[in-house]
């Protein structure tokens, strides 16, 4: 119940995106097609799941009994860039079909501070490895939900006459703000 | 180098408007909309990044001889983060309050696109100079932007800019604007309207070319 | 300049252009915008009656100070672009009318003209105009306000009751921090048909709902599909957690705060609802488990506008998965 | 290969470099870090329980207690840390009891991410602290009725009147101040999670604090 309450906490209540303002940046520029919004979440989604592991690790058995926190971002962002690039090249020589999906995606992931921001947030809340772990999957689903909402709002606004001044980033960003009066609805949820 | 260089004086205006990493690139959004609660959040934060940015244009630029190109992001990210992490730990030590209103975010600079973007884009093509200067222009428009938002939403949220109170008592706060919401929708319509000031310019410029050319063959 | 006096053209034949791209199933009744408006707007009249009734004739104010943001919002922005006047559609006005009925009574006509404001500017100009919005105005602007007064959003002492008893918190809010035994039985339920509670001003009596829901489906202006899945699911739903031992009875989810309102006037609003029946089931139904999830799990005793909210985004995706494959299409 | 040694060598040079650095500032950075979490910590105890000396008395599953002890070595009262669920985030506060663990003599918000401008009520206003400093007593008699005055209730500002520390607290509303029992505590208006959140981690850190004080006891 408890894990649960973690996973719906990131997911919806504390969305990533809507709330906590994390990966903004893939969340303007990938919400043009629904598609393309789909595999984004994905991609972000399995890394997170990878990221925040190793960044456990790290943190538990390396940086914390050498007495080295302050190397913390150094050494999560290495982590993470280079993560991206192993999975890169697993995906590829693993599955075509995956790689096709997801692999233009990956590289930009390293600058999203989704994932960095997962990573930092999981140990600032104390949380165990498995309660990391649910918070990283959670985190990813909330992600995509707001990717894929987005993306479908978007495509269908192709076909209105939003003023020029608007197009583009002006009606994601109004938008955006008007799922988070939505998802204000979550607010203080408890199971 | 045949290529026309650009003057020192647009190098840094550039960043203030034409290229402005907020309004015009959409780059580094993330703490765009996180911290700018108020004007003096957002200025904090602009600095900060300003800080990381020049520093690390001007390390980056000098040694981009030394740096090989395969090894070139991971470079880059280690500089990059070094400096994060100085101004988190000088932050936390100098500005304690300042350092808590703005949380995670101050180590998330690390991942500003903003930042890695003109290392890959500038400081690694030019000389420490001319990148000094580009990364101050960019780091200005940024925290310009950042206080403006912030200034925005703490006038319209708290009544108060940089916690002088401007609006009268009989102005309810709008609260909204200090909420998640509240950001995007802020930066939604300032984004319209830095498109509308930037379409007028536009069609002022070239009403002046034509005059210009007009001028010129009558004369 | 020629571009905009094109677009003018085009918003001049009042949207229908626009109606039959996206939602085709409403082609078969002629009528005109202005035409469906208005006789929506004639369904509320019972609810504004009762309104009056209960809360005495200040609640009038609140509702014009909304109207009077949503319709001069309109005004001016049409003005300003130099586009047809869009006034006598009553879109805006409905709109304006939609927002002030489902505040609380004494709510400040002032705030409730913020609101209309951002409901027609942001909910719906921002987007194209009417037609092109993806969220329902009324509830963007109900949603703004809540955000920005949560406040005055929640006081519902200011009414000048008829009746003691409606001053004080609303049936939804006594459940969920009160005394439930005050809302229990057959007195709860009597008293909710009739309206005589604590609410906002015009979602307090069931019966008059459901008067203009009478209405709207006489004259085929609104979907039963969306009123009967909302509802159903509000019982469904309600009743299983009833079972299990969480909640009210599914009855009291559906008469008590903003269920029937909501189901009747807001999820219908055809530009913001899925346009194939199978979508207005699985729309109506999702709104209806939202909001009992929210009223039982979350921090807020009502959710129906979030729901609402959240439902509407999901529009473009329901619309997509629900529409019949195009004939040579894969 | 010579490329790879060129690439290895760079990478050595740059982790080196940023990694001594990092610690140099560090070492100059943690005895003020650490110094101003102490800082904190001492202020709030100090405002708490005024005119002691704190010792530490329990650190144990998250919670801290100090007791504070008078130049004579009299008991002055207990500080209690714990944190919980908010409405938000983790809600991380301060209790002060008497000497005998009865009655609740203050409260201190450290931490919140509560909305603003409403569920961050349960902080401590400068006009709360001048208020309960004995700046303004008239404030402080006004005062309790209000919302935006819910952490007063916590203190003691009349014989007597102080809040049970035996049997839970609980959040009633709407409620005049007379009326209120020694175990009722005034929700804020619209902010009712956040007040049954700072209600229910008091009634925790209380609970706790005696169990674990009854095991040392005991052992």
């Amino acid at each position: 119940m408890e894990l649960f309450g973690i996973f719906i906490a990131a997911a919806v209540i504390n969305n990533f995106v809507l709330i906590q303002f994390l990966g903004i940046c893939p969340f303007v520029g990938v919400s043009g097609k629904l598609s393309s919004a789909v595999s984004m979440g994905m991609a972000v989604t399995f890394v997170m799941t990878m990221a925040s592991m190793v960044t456990f690790l790290i943190q538990h058995y390396i940086l914390i009994p050498a007495g080295i926190g302050f190397l913390q971002t150094v050494a999560f962002i290495l982590v993470i860039a280079s993560l991206v690039q192993f999975v890169e090249m697993v995906i590829k020589k693993v599955s075509t079909g995956l790689y096709r999906a997801l692999g233009i995606f990956l590289p930009l992931i390293t600058t999203n501070c989704a994932i960095m921001g997962l990573c930092l947030f999981a140990v600032m809340k104390d949380y165990s490895f498995i309660q990391t772990l649910i918070f990283a999957i959670g985190a990813g689903a909330g992600f995509t939900l707001a990717l894929v909402l987005m993306a479908g709002i978007r495509e269908e606004l192709e076909l209105a006459d939003v003023p020029e001044t608007l197009q583009g980033a002006g009606i994601t960003m109004i938008v955006a703000g008007i799922l988070a009066l939505g998802f204000m609805g979550f607010a203080g949820m408890k199971f | 180098m045949a290529k026309k260089q650009v003057s020192i004086g647009n190098e840094f205006v550039k960043g203030l408007w034409d290229q402005n990493p907020v309004l015009r690139a959409l780059l580094g959004l993330c703490p765009v909309l996180a911290v700018t609660t108020s004007a003096v959040n957002g200025l904090g934060m602009g600095l900060a990044t300003t800080f990381v940015l020049v520093c690390a244009s001007l390390i980056i630029s000098l040694a981009r001889k030394l740096i090989p190109a395969q090894v070139r992001i991971a470079s880059f990210i280690v500089v990059i983060a070094t400096f994060v992490t100085i101004v988190d730990l000088t932050m936390k030590a100098k500005f304690p309050a300042l350092s808590k209103s703005l949380g995670a975010f101050i180590p998330l600079i690390v991942v500003n696109c903003l930042i890695l973007g003109r290392q890959e884009a500038f400081a690694s093509k030019n000389n420490p100079f001319r990148s000094l200067v580009d990364a101050l222009g960019m780091g200005a428009g940024f925290a310009a932007t950042l206080t403006v938002l912030g200034g925005i939403r703490e006038l319209l949220g708290n009544r108060t800019v940089f916690g002088v109170q401007i609006l009268p008592d009989v102005w309810e706060p709008w609260i909204v604007m200090i909420l998640p919401a509240g950001a995007f929708l802020t930066l939604g319509l300032m984004l319209g309207a830095a498109n509308l000031i930037s379409r007028r310019r536009e069609r002022i410029a070239v009403r002046m070319a034509r005059a210009a050319a007009l001028n010129e063959r009558t004369v | 300049m020629a571009t905009e006096s094109s677009k003018t053209s085009v918003l001049g034949g009042v949207d229908e252009g626009h109606l039959d791209l996206v939602t085709s199933p409403h082609s078969h009744f002629g009528w005109s915008t202005g035409r469906i408006m208005w006789t929506v707007s004639a369904a509320l009249v019972p609810c504004v009656a009762t309104a009056v009734w209960f809360f005495g004739f200040g609640v009038l104010a609140t509702i014009a100070g909304a109207i009077l943001g949503a319709a001069g919002t309109e005004w001016l922005v049409g003005r300003l672009n130099r586009r047809a006047e869009t006034i006598p559609d009553g879109s805006a006005i409905l709109t304006g009318l939609l927002l002030g009925l489902v505040v609380p009574p004494g709510f400040s006509p002032f705030m409730a003209f913020i609101g209309g404001v951002v409901a027609v500017g942001i909910g719906k100009i921002a987007f194209g105009g009417l037609g092109d919005n993806i969220f329902n105005p009324a509830l963007v602007g109900r949603a703004f306000l809540q955000a920005s007064f949560p406040a005055q959003m929640t006081d519902w002492s200011h009414a000048t009751s008829r009746v003691d008893a409606i001053s004080q918190a609303t049936p939804l809010g006594l459940y969920k921090f009160g005394d439930p035994s005050q809302f229990a039985g057959d007195i709860a339920t009597q008293k909710l048909l009739l309206g005589e509670v604590g609410g906002c001003i015009g979602a307090t009596s069931s019966t008059a709902i459901l008067i203009g829901a009478a209405i709207l489906l006489i004259t085929r202006i609104a979907h039963w599909q969306i009123m009967a899945s909302m509802i159903l699911g509000g019982l469904v739903f309600g009743g299983i957690f009833h079972v299990s031992g969480i909640g009210p009875s599914p009855l009291f989810h559906v008469l008590a705060g903003g269920f029937l309102f909501g189901a009747v006037f807001m999820a219908t609003d055809y530009v913001t609802s899925p346009n194939t029946p199978v979508g207005m089931w699985i729309y109506g139904g999702g709104i209806a488990l939202l909001t009992i999830l929210i009223r039982l799990f979350g921090g807020l005793p009502e959710g129906v506008m979030y729901a609402i909210l959240l439902m509407n985004a999901t529009v473009p995706l329901i619309n997509r998965h629900t529409r019949p494959a195009l004939f040579g299409a894969k | 290969m010579k490329i790879t040694l060129h690439m290895l060598a760079t990478l050595i040079v740059v982790g080196m470099l940023s990694g001594g650095g990092l610690s140099l500032v560090n070492d100059w950075a943690e005895p003020f870090i650490e110094e101003n979490q102490r800082r904190v910590r001492d202020e709030a105890i100090g405002f708490l329980v005024p005119g002691g000396a704190p010792e530490q008395a329990v650190d144990q599953d998250g919670l801290t207690a100090w007791r504070v002890r008078g130049e004579d070595g009299t008991l002055k009262g207990w500080v209690v840390r714990y944190a919980g669920t908010g409405f938000q985030d983790t809600i991380d506060l301060m209790v002060a009891l008497d000497p005998d663990r009865q009655e609740i003599r203050g409260l201190k918000v450290l931490d919140d991410s509560e909305t603003p401008g409403l569920g961050t009520w349960i902080r401590l206003s400068p006009d709360h602290q001048a208020a309960l400093a004995g700046a303004s007593d008239r404030y402080l008699e006004d005062a309790v009725g209000d919302a935006k005055n819910f952490p007063l209730q916590f203190f003691a500002y009349d014989e007597g009147e102080h809040l049970s520390a035996e049997g839970d607290l609980k959040v009633v509303k709407g409620k005049p101040r007379e009326q209120l029992g020694p175990t009722e505590v005034q929700s804020i208006t619209a902010a009712t999670i956040s007040s049954v959140a700072v209600v229910d981690i008091v009634n925790e850190a209380v609970l706790k604090l005696d169990t674990i004080l009854a095991e040392q006891g005991g052992a």
